[in-house]
Protein backbone atom coordinates (compact mmCIF):
# COMPACT_ATOMS: atom_id res chain seq x y z
CA UNK A 1 0.00 0.00 0.00
CA UNK A 2 1.59 3.09 -1.13
CA UNK A 3 0.39 6.29 0.67
CA UNK A 4 2.32 8.55 -1.48
CA UNK A 5 1.54 9.78 -5.10
CA UNK A 6 2.38 11.92 -8.07
CA UNK A 7 -1.23 11.82 -9.38
CA UNK A 8 -3.92 13.94 -8.23
CA UNK A 9 -5.51 12.23 -5.47
CA UNK A 10 -9.24 10.72 -5.63
CA UNK A 11 -11.28 11.43 -2.48
CA UNK A 12 -13.81 9.24 -3.70
CA UNK A 13 -11.49 6.21 -4.34
CA UNK A 14 -10.27 6.73 -0.42
CA UNK A 15 -14.09 6.84 0.42
CA UNK A 16 -15.04 3.55 -1.64
CA UNK A 17 -11.80 1.53 0.21
CA UNK A 18 -13.14 2.23 3.64
CA UNK A 19 -16.99 2.19 3.52
CA UNK A 20 -18.64 -0.98 4.29
CA UNK A 21 -22.06 -1.96 5.30
CA UNK A 22 -21.04 -2.42 8.85
CA UNK A 23 -19.84 1.25 8.71
CA UNK A 24 -21.98 3.69 7.20
CA UNK A 25 -20.58 6.68 8.25
CA UNK A 26 -17.22 8.33 6.88
CA UNK A 27 -15.57 11.27 7.96
CA UNK A 28 -13.35 12.90 5.32
CA UNK A 29 -10.88 15.75 5.00
CA UNK A 30 -8.95 17.02 2.49
CA UNK A 31 -6.60 20.08 2.27
CA UNK A 32 -5.99 21.84 -1.26
CA UNK A 33 -2.80 24.06 -2.37
CA UNK A 34 -3.98 27.86 -1.26
CA UNK A 35 -2.57 30.75 -3.55
CA UNK A 36 -1.31 33.27 -1.01
CA UNK A 37 1.18 32.64 1.90
CA UNK A 38 2.03 34.93 4.57
CA UNK A 39 0.47 37.70 1.96
CA UNK A 40 2.82 36.88 -0.80
CA UNK A 41 1.04 34.86 -4.13
CA UNK A 42 1.87 31.51 -4.86
CA UNK A 43 2.24 30.24 -8.21
CA UNK A 44 2.31 26.45 -7.81
CA UNK A 45 4.57 24.41 -4.91
CA UNK A 46 6.64 20.99 -5.03
CA UNK A 47 5.70 18.59 -2.33
CA UNK A 48 9.43 16.37 -1.35
CA UNK A 49 8.96 13.32 0.83
CA UNK A 50 11.71 10.87 2.50
CA UNK A 51 9.74 8.38 0.69
CA UNK A 52 10.28 5.35 2.93
CA UNK A 53 10.05 6.94 5.88
CA UNK A 54 6.94 8.84 4.96
CA UNK A 55 5.42 5.64 3.67
CA UNK A 56 6.44 3.94 7.01
CA UNK A 57 5.21 6.98 8.96
CA UNK A 58 1.92 6.83 7.26
CA UNK A 59 0.93 3.37 8.20
CA UNK A 60 1.98 3.77 11.66
CA UNK A 61 -0.44 6.60 11.83
CA UNK A 62 -3.37 4.43 9.83
CA UNK A 63 -2.26 1.84 12.28
CA UNK A 64 -2.31 3.86 15.26
CA UNK A 65 -6.32 5.33 14.44
CA UNK A 66 -7.65 1.68 13.90
CA UNK A 67 -6.43 0.56 16.72
CA UNK A 68 -7.93 3.76 18.79
CA UNK A 69 -11.25 3.75 16.82
CA UNK A 70 -13.50 0.68 15.73
CA UNK A 71 -12.53 2.56 12.37
CA UNK A 72 -11.28 1.52 8.35
CA UNK A 73 -8.92 4.16 7.30
CA UNK A 74 -7.41 5.34 4.29
CA UNK A 75 -4.86 8.63 3.53
CA UNK A 76 -3.01 9.73 0.73
CA UNK A 77 -0.32 12.29 0.29
CA UNK A 78 0.57 14.03 -3.16
CA UNK A 79 4.24 14.68 -3.67
CA UNK A 80 5.86 16.38 -6.64
CA UNK A 81 4.54 19.60 -9.01
CA UNK A 82 0.98 20.90 -7.52
CA UNK A 83 -0.52 23.61 -8.89
CA UNK A 84 -3.30 26.10 -6.67
CA UNK A 85 -6.26 24.40 -5.44
CA UNK A 86 -5.23 21.03 -6.47
CA UNK A 87 -5.68 18.61 -2.95
CA UNK A 88 -2.10 17.87 -0.99
CA UNK A 89 -3.59 15.42 1.63
CA UNK A 90 -6.87 13.73 1.94
CA UNK A 91 -8.29 11.16 4.06
CA UNK A 92 -11.32 9.20 4.81
CA UNK A 93 -12.24 7.24 8.27
CA UNK A 94 -15.25 5.36 8.33
CA UNK A 95 -17.33 3.78 11.11
CA UNK A 96 -20.77 2.38 12.75
CA UNK A 97 -20.60 5.84 15.22
CA UNK A 98 -19.33 9.38 13.71
CA UNK A 99 -17.74 10.22 16.89
CA UNK A 100 -15.35 7.43 15.96
CA UNK A 101 -14.75 8.29 12.25
CA UNK A 102 -14.26 12.52 13.26
CA UNK A 103 -12.12 11.42 16.06
CA UNK A 104 -10.17 9.52 13.68
CA UNK A 105 -10.06 11.59 11.03
CA UNK A 106 -9.08 14.56 13.36
CA UNK A 107 -6.13 12.08 14.57
CA UNK A 108 -4.92 11.34 10.88
CA UNK A 109 -4.54 14.46 9.45
CA UNK A 110 -2.96 16.35 13.18
CA UNK A 111 -0.28 13.18 13.19
CA UNK A 112 0.35 13.73 9.42
CA UNK A 113 1.13 17.41 9.70
CA UNK A 114 3.57 16.21 12.57
CA UNK A 115 4.82 13.27 11.90
CA UNK A 116 5.09 12.33 8.09
CA UNK A 117 8.47 13.73 6.63
CA UNK A 118 7.14 16.14 4.04
CA UNK A 119 8.43 19.15 2.84
CA UNK A 120 7.18 22.45 0.68
CA UNK A 121 8.73 24.55 -1.88
CA UNK A 122 6.20 27.45 -2.71
CA UNK A 123 6.98 29.38 -6.09
CA UNK A 124 5.85 32.79 -5.87
CA UNK A 125 4.95 35.60 -8.19
CA UNK A 126 7.47 37.76 -7.37
CA UNK A 127 9.87 34.98 -8.62
CA UNK A 128 10.96 34.20 -5.57
CA UNK A 129 11.17 30.16 -4.31
CA UNK A 130 11.50 29.01 -1.23
CA UNK A 131 11.04 26.24 1.51
CA UNK A 132 7.80 26.38 3.76
CA UNK A 133 9.00 25.80 7.40
CA UNK A 134 6.74 26.15 9.91
CA UNK A 135 7.39 28.92 12.34
CA UNK A 136 6.10 26.61 15.35
CA UNK A 137 7.23 23.10 14.70
CA UNK A 138 6.46 20.15 16.89
CA UNK A 139 8.82 17.35 17.73
CA UNK A 140 6.82 14.34 16.86
CA UNK A 141 6.89 11.75 19.55
CA UNK A 142 8.50 8.99 19.30
CA UNK A 143 5.65 6.86 20.72
CA UNK A 144 3.28 6.11 18.70
CA UNK A 145 0.84 8.54 20.69
CA UNK A 146 1.78 11.00 23.77
CA UNK A 147 5.41 12.02 24.51
CA UNK A 148 7.08 9.92 26.92
CA UNK A 149 7.98 11.40 30.27
CA UNK A 150 11.53 12.89 29.65
CA UNK A 151 10.70 13.58 25.80
CA UNK A 152 13.22 16.97 25.08
CA UNK A 153 10.78 20.17 24.11
CA UNK A 154 10.41 21.15 20.38
CA UNK A 155 13.33 21.67 18.23
CA UNK A 156 14.86 25.00 18.19
CA UNK A 157 14.97 25.70 14.59
CA UNK A 158 16.20 28.86 14.55
CA UNK A 159 18.64 29.56 11.96
CA UNK A 160 17.87 26.42 10.04
CA UNK A 161 17.74 28.12 6.81
CA UNK A 162 21.06 29.59 7.85
CA UNK A 163 22.64 26.04 8.02
CA UNK A 164 25.43 25.75 5.45
CA UNK A 165 25.09 29.11 3.92
CA UNK B 1 37.88 -7.58 13.37
CA UNK B 2 40.02 -4.75 14.28
CA UNK B 3 40.20 -2.76 17.28
CA UNK B 4 39.54 0.64 14.94
CA UNK B 5 36.51 -0.77 13.55
CA UNK B 6 35.17 -2.24 16.97
CA UNK B 7 35.71 1.08 18.48
CA UNK B 8 33.78 3.27 15.56
CA UNK B 9 30.00 2.99 14.41
CA UNK B 10 30.02 3.85 10.47
CA UNK B 11 26.57 5.25 9.24
CA UNK B 12 24.42 6.73 6.18
CA UNK B 13 23.37 10.52 6.73
CA UNK B 14 20.63 11.71 4.92
CA UNK B 15 19.80 15.19 4.68
CA UNK B 16 16.72 16.91 3.34
CA UNK B 17 15.28 19.80 2.15
CA UNK B 18 16.86 23.18 3.07
CA UNK B 19 19.28 21.18 5.17
CA UNK B 20 20.32 19.35 1.39
CA UNK B 21 20.35 22.40 -0.43
CA UNK B 22 22.47 24.67 2.10
CA UNK B 23 24.89 21.27 2.75
CA UNK B 24 25.20 20.86 -1.43
CA UNK B 25 24.40 17.16 -0.95
CA UNK B 26 21.64 14.74 0.10
CA UNK B 27 23.75 12.11 1.68
CA UNK B 28 27.21 11.24 3.35
CA UNK B 29 28.72 8.30 5.38
CA UNK B 30 29.83 9.29 8.40
CA UNK B 31 32.03 7.16 11.16
CA UNK B 32 31.59 8.01 14.89
CA UNK B 33 33.39 6.90 17.75
CA UNK B 34 31.58 4.04 19.47
CA UNK B 35 29.02 3.90 21.51
CA UNK B 36 27.46 6.43 19.41
CA UNK B 37 23.97 8.46 19.72
CA UNK B 38 21.99 10.78 17.47
CA UNK B 39 23.76 13.68 18.76
CA UNK B 40 27.02 12.03 18.19
CA UNK B 41 26.25 12.78 14.40
CA UNK B 42 24.87 16.09 14.86
CA UNK B 43 28.49 16.82 16.84
CA UNK B 44 30.73 15.66 13.80
CA UNK B 45 28.39 17.49 10.96
CA UNK B 46 28.27 20.34 13.28
CA UNK B 47 32.49 20.22 13.20
CA UNK B 48 32.12 20.50 9.19
CA UNK B 49 32.34 23.22 7.43
CA UNK B 50 28.65 23.21 5.95
CA UNK B 51 27.15 22.10 9.08
CA UNK B 52 28.55 24.76 10.86
CA UNK B 53 25.05 26.49 11.31
CA UNK B 54 22.83 23.25 11.60
CA UNK B 55 19.99 23.90 14.33
CA UNK B 56 20.88 22.75 18.02
CA UNK B 57 18.28 20.31 18.51
CA UNK B 58 16.93 19.69 14.70
CA UNK B 59 14.46 16.97 14.06
CA UNK B 60 16.13 13.52 13.48
CA UNK B 61 15.07 9.79 12.38
CA UNK B 62 16.92 6.82 12.41
CA UNK B 63 16.04 3.75 10.02
CA UNK B 64 12.84 5.03 9.03
CA UNK B 65 11.15 6.57 12.49
CA UNK B 66 11.44 9.66 14.64
CA UNK B 67 14.47 9.68 16.91
CA UNK B 68 15.82 11.72 19.65
CA UNK B 69 19.07 12.70 20.71
CA UNK B 70 19.83 10.79 22.85
CA UNK B 71 19.03 7.39 20.48
CA UNK B 72 22.00 5.19 20.21
CA UNK B 73 22.73 4.28 16.81
CA UNK B 74 24.43 1.22 15.51
CA UNK B 75 26.92 0.23 12.48
CA UNK B 76 25.18 0.52 9.18
CA UNK B 77 22.27 2.60 10.56
CA UNK B 78 20.30 5.75 8.61
CA UNK B 79 20.00 8.42 9.92
CA UNK B 80 18.03 11.60 8.42
CA UNK B 81 18.18 14.92 9.61
CA UNK B 82 14.74 16.56 9.39
CA UNK B 83 13.95 20.11 8.21
CA UNK B 84 10.66 21.34 9.75
CA UNK B 85 7.96 19.34 8.75
CA UNK B 86 5.68 20.94 6.11
CA UNK B 87 2.88 18.13 4.90
CA UNK B 88 -0.54 18.02 5.25
CA UNK C 1 -30.59 25.59 -4.51
CA UNK C 2 -32.10 22.20 -3.88
CA UNK C 3 -30.79 20.21 -0.73
CA UNK C 4 -32.89 17.06 -1.64
CA UNK C 5 -31.63 14.74 -4.02
CA UNK C 6 -33.37 11.79 -5.91
CA UNK C 7 -30.33 10.75 -8.00
CA UNK C 8 -27.20 9.68 -5.98
CA UNK C 9 -25.27 11.53 -4.21
CA UNK C 10 -22.14 13.39 -5.14
CA UNK C 11 -19.32 14.13 -2.75
CA UNK C 12 -16.77 15.30 -4.80
CA UNK C 13 -19.08 17.81 -6.23
CA UNK C 14 -19.86 18.87 -2.40
CA UNK C 15 -16.25 19.33 -1.73
CA UNK C 16 -15.55 21.52 -5.55
CA UNK C 17 -18.65 23.49 -4.40
CA UNK C 18 -17.13 24.76 -1.33
CA UNK C 19 -13.08 25.19 -2.02
CA UNK C 20 -11.35 27.88 -3.23
CA UNK C 21 -7.72 29.15 -2.76
CA UNK C 22 -8.28 31.14 0.64
CA UNK C 23 -10.17 27.88 2.23
CA UNK C 24 -7.85 25.25 1.86
CA UNK C 25 -9.16 22.84 4.59
CA UNK C 26 -12.07 20.79 3.77
CA UNK C 27 -13.92 18.50 6.25
CA UNK C 28 -16.51 16.02 4.88
CA UNK C 29 -18.80 13.84 5.99
CA UNK C 30 -20.89 11.00 4.22
CA UNK C 31 -23.16 8.37 5.55
CA UNK C 32 -24.48 5.48 3.91
CA UNK C 33 -27.09 3.06 3.60
CA UNK C 34 -26.30 0.25 6.33
CA UNK C 35 -27.18 -3.54 5.92
CA UNK C 36 -28.59 -3.97 9.24
CA UNK C 37 -30.77 -2.36 11.55
CA UNK C 38 -31.09 -3.98 15.43
CA UNK C 39 -29.97 -7.48 13.99
CA UNK C 40 -32.32 -7.75 11.26
CA UNK C 41 -30.92 -7.55 7.89
CA UNK C 42 -32.14 -4.59 5.85
CA UNK C 43 -32.49 -4.70 1.90
CA UNK C 44 -33.00 -1.57 0.93
CA UNK C 45 -34.85 1.78 2.36
CA UNK C 46 -36.74 4.62 1.16
CA UNK C 47 -36.24 8.36 2.52
CA UNK C 48 -39.57 10.52 2.37
CA UNK C 49 -39.16 14.01 3.53
CA UNK C 50 -41.28 17.21 3.81
CA UNK C 51 -39.87 18.97 1.01
CA UNK C 52 -40.46 22.48 1.61
CA UNK C 53 -39.80 22.79 5.29
CA UNK C 54 -36.35 20.42 4.81
CA UNK C 55 -35.08 22.48 2.54
CA UNK C 56 -35.67 25.47 4.62
CA UNK C 57 -34.31 23.71 7.49
CA UNK C 58 -31.43 22.84 5.42
CA UNK C 59 -30.89 26.34 4.56
CA UNK C 60 -31.02 27.42 7.92
CA UNK C 61 -28.30 24.95 9.44
CA UNK C 62 -26.04 25.93 6.38
CA UNK C 63 -26.46 29.38 7.21
CA UNK C 64 -25.75 28.81 11.23
CA UNK C 65 -22.83 27.39 10.23
CA UNK C 66 -21.43 30.01 7.77
CA UNK C 67 -22.42 32.48 10.40
CA UNK C 68 -20.76 30.89 13.61
CA UNK C 69 -17.74 29.42 11.89
CA UNK C 70 -15.77 31.50 8.58
CA UNK C 71 -16.38 28.37 6.48
CA UNK C 72 -18.53 27.98 3.49
CA UNK C 73 -20.84 24.71 3.61
CA UNK C 74 -22.80 22.52 1.34
CA UNK C 75 -24.98 19.50 2.20
CA UNK C 76 -27.32 17.17 0.69
CA UNK C 77 -30.12 14.51 1.71
CA UNK C 78 -30.75 11.99 -0.43
CA UNK C 79 -34.62 10.52 -0.95
CA UNK C 80 -36.40 8.16 -2.78
CA UNK C 81 -35.10 4.45 -2.87
CA UNK C 82 -31.56 3.77 -1.65
CA UNK C 83 -30.02 0.61 -2.12
CA UNK C 84 -27.53 -1.07 0.42
CA UNK C 85 -24.39 1.39 0.43
CA UNK C 86 -25.55 4.06 -1.26
CA UNK C 87 -24.93 7.87 0.15
CA UNK C 88 -27.92 8.93 2.32
CA UNK C 89 -26.77 12.17 2.93
CA UNK C 90 -22.84 14.25 2.69
CA UNK C 91 -21.54 16.97 3.27
CA UNK C 92 -18.54 19.57 3.15
CA UNK C 93 -17.09 22.22 5.09
CA UNK C 94 -14.18 24.82 3.55
CA UNK C 95 -12.53 26.90 5.89
CA UNK C 96 -8.85 28.37 6.12
CA UNK C 97 -8.30 26.56 9.21
CA UNK C 98 -9.25 22.59 10.01
CA UNK C 99 -10.31 23.18 13.33
CA UNK C 100 -13.34 25.82 12.01
CA UNK C 101 -13.69 23.03 8.81
CA UNK C 102 -14.13 20.10 11.19
CA UNK C 103 -16.76 21.76 13.98
CA UNK C 104 -18.67 23.38 10.86
CA UNK C 105 -18.98 19.85 9.32
CA UNK C 106 -19.89 18.24 12.37
CA UNK C 107 -22.40 21.04 13.49
CA UNK C 108 -24.46 20.21 10.19
CA UNK C 109 -24.56 16.39 10.19
CA UNK C 110 -25.75 16.93 13.85
CA UNK C 111 -28.42 19.67 12.68
CA UNK C 112 -29.44 17.61 10.42
CA UNK C 113 -29.89 14.70 12.12
CA UNK C 114 -31.92 16.84 14.64
CA UNK C 115 -34.10 19.17 12.70
CA UNK C 116 -34.62 17.99 9.51
CA UNK C 117 -37.74 16.57 8.32
CA UNK C 118 -37.05 13.19 7.11
CA UNK C 119 -38.18 9.96 7.48
CA UNK C 120 -36.68 6.42 6.21
CA UNK C 121 -38.83 2.98 5.54
CA UNK C 122 -36.75 -0.05 6.00
CA UNK C 123 -37.69 -2.65 3.78
CA UNK C 124 -36.56 -6.30 5.60
CA UNK C 125 -35.34 -9.28 4.38
CA UNK C 126 -37.84 -10.99 6.35
CA UNK C 127 -40.51 -9.50 4.10
CA UNK C 128 -41.45 -6.53 7.00
CA UNK C 129 -41.26 -2.93 6.50
CA UNK C 130 -41.30 -0.85 8.98
CA UNK C 131 -40.96 2.99 9.86
CA UNK C 132 -37.01 4.04 11.25
CA UNK C 133 -38.16 5.64 14.73
CA UNK C 134 -35.11 6.13 16.93
CA UNK C 135 -35.58 5.76 20.15
CA UNK C 136 -34.61 8.74 21.85
CA UNK C 137 -35.47 11.20 19.75
CA UNK C 138 -34.56 14.66 20.42
CA UNK C 139 -36.76 17.66 20.21
CA UNK C 140 -35.74 20.07 17.52
CA UNK C 141 -34.83 23.65 19.23
CA UNK C 142 -37.03 26.50 17.65
CA UNK C 143 -33.89 28.79 18.00
CA UNK C 144 -31.06 27.79 15.86
CA UNK C 145 -28.75 26.59 18.57
CA UNK C 146 -29.44 25.96 21.67
CA UNK C 147 -33.01 26.11 23.23
CA UNK C 148 -34.03 28.70 25.04
CA UNK C 149 -35.00 28.36 28.71
CA UNK C 150 -38.29 26.92 29.35
CA UNK C 151 -37.88 24.69 26.31
CA UNK C 152 -40.10 22.01 26.63
CA UNK C 153 -38.89 18.45 26.92
CA UNK C 154 -38.47 16.11 24.53
CA UNK C 155 -41.68 14.60 23.32
CA UNK C 156 -43.17 11.48 24.40
CA UNK C 157 -43.44 9.29 21.57
CA UNK C 158 -44.11 5.90 23.38
CA UNK C 159 -47.47 4.57 21.51
CA UNK C 160 -46.59 6.99 18.86
CA UNK C 161 -46.68 4.04 15.96
CA UNK C 162 -50.39 2.72 17.21
CA UNK C 163 -51.60 6.30 17.12
CA UNK C 164 -54.88 5.70 14.72
CA UNK C 165 -54.76 2.50 15.01
CA UNK D 1 -65.73 39.76 8.73
CA UNK D 2 -68.31 37.80 10.56
CA UNK D 3 -68.11 37.07 14.14
CA UNK D 4 -67.74 33.02 13.46
CA UNK D 5 -65.27 33.72 11.27
CA UNK D 6 -63.16 36.05 13.58
CA UNK D 7 -63.92 33.94 16.99
CA UNK D 8 -62.15 30.29 14.52
CA UNK D 9 -58.93 30.02 13.08
CA UNK D 10 -58.87 27.64 9.83
CA UNK D 11 -55.16 26.10 9.42
CA UNK D 12 -54.05 23.29 7.28
CA UNK D 13 -52.66 19.90 9.15
CA UNK D 14 -50.00 18.16 7.63
CA UNK D 15 -49.18 14.62 8.61
CA UNK D 16 -45.96 12.43 7.56
CA UNK D 17 -44.72 8.85 7.95
CA UNK D 18 -46.23 6.56 10.59
CA UNK D 19 -48.16 9.35 11.60
CA UNK D 20 -50.17 9.73 7.77
CA UNK D 21 -50.22 5.69 7.54
CA UNK D 22 -51.67 5.12 11.17
CA UNK D 23 -54.20 8.20 10.03
CA UNK D 24 -55.25 7.46 6.46
CA UNK D 25 -54.66 10.89 5.32
CA UNK D 26 -51.95 12.99 4.64
CA UNK D 27 -53.43 16.54 5.05
CA UNK D 28 -56.65 17.83 6.32
CA UNK D 29 -58.50 21.32 6.87
CA UNK D 30 -59.40 22.22 10.86
CA UNK D 31 -60.83 25.18 12.18
CA UNK D 32 -59.94 26.06 16.14
CA UNK D 33 -61.62 28.50 18.18
CA UNK D 34 -59.46 31.44 18.49
CA UNK D 35 -56.67 32.41 19.74
CA UNK D 36 -55.23 29.21 18.61
CA UNK D 37 -51.41 27.42 19.61
CA UNK D 38 -50.41 24.54 18.09
CA UNK D 39 -51.78 22.08 21.35
CA UNK D 40 -55.51 23.36 20.13
CA UNK D 41 -54.70 21.65 16.96
CA UNK D 42 -53.43 18.34 18.55
CA UNK D 43 -56.97 18.64 21.46
CA UNK D 44 -59.16 18.79 18.36
CA UNK D 45 -56.92 16.11 15.78
CA UNK D 46 -57.01 13.74 19.33
CA UNK D 47 -60.98 14.12 19.32
CA UNK D 48 -61.26 12.27 15.81
CA UNK D 49 -61.28 8.79 16.10
CA UNK D 50 -57.74 8.71 13.62
CA UNK D 51 -56.48 10.79 16.60
CA UNK D 52 -56.60 9.21 20.05
CA UNK D 53 -53.35 7.78 20.44
CA UNK D 54 -51.48 10.59 19.11
CA UNK D 55 -48.57 10.98 21.35
CA UNK D 56 -48.66 13.76 24.24
CA UNK D 57 -46.00 15.80 22.44
CA UNK D 58 -45.64 15.06 18.83
CA UNK D 59 -42.56 17.45 17.09
CA UNK D 60 -44.42 20.07 15.19
CA UNK D 61 -43.73 22.79 12.93
CA UNK D 62 -45.56 25.85 11.89
CA UNK D 63 -44.97 27.07 8.29
CA UNK D 64 -41.57 25.14 7.68
CA UNK D 65 -40.31 25.76 11.11
CA UNK D 66 -40.11 23.93 14.39
CA UNK D 67 -42.43 24.87 16.55
CA UNK D 68 -43.36 24.56 20.44
CA UNK D 69 -47.12 23.48 21.59
CA UNK D 70 -47.91 27.12 22.80
CA UNK D 71 -46.74 28.21 19.61
CA UNK D 72 -49.82 30.66 18.42
CA UNK D 73 -50.88 29.92 15.28
CA UNK D 74 -52.65 32.10 12.68
CA UNK D 75 -55.33 31.94 10.10
CA UNK D 76 -53.99 30.01 7.00
CA UNK D 77 -50.77 28.62 8.91
CA UNK D 78 -49.16 25.29 7.33
CA UNK D 79 -49.48 22.97 11.00
CA UNK D 80 -47.43 20.00 10.50
CA UNK D 81 -46.92 16.62 12.97
CA UNK D 82 -43.47 15.22 12.20
CA UNK D 83 -42.33 11.72 13.63
CA UNK D 84 -39.38 11.63 15.33
CA UNK D 85 -36.90 12.06 12.38
CA UNK D 86 -34.85 9.55 11.29
CA UNK D 87 -32.51 11.82 8.26
CA UNK D 88 -28.87 11.32 8.42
Amino acid sequence: MSFLSDQPLDLSALVARVTAPERGGIACFVSVVRDHHEGRRVLRLEYSAYDAMAEAECARIASEAEAKWDVRVALAHRVGRLEIGEPAVAMAAAAAHRDAAFAACRYLIEQVKRRVPIWKREYFADGTVSWVEPRQAARPAEAPAEAPPGTPPPPDHTGHTDWGV
Amino acid sequence: MTVSTASTVTVRVLLFGSYAEAAGQTSLTLSVPAPATVASVLRLLRARADGARLPERPLCAVNLAHARLDTAISQGDEIAILPPLAGG
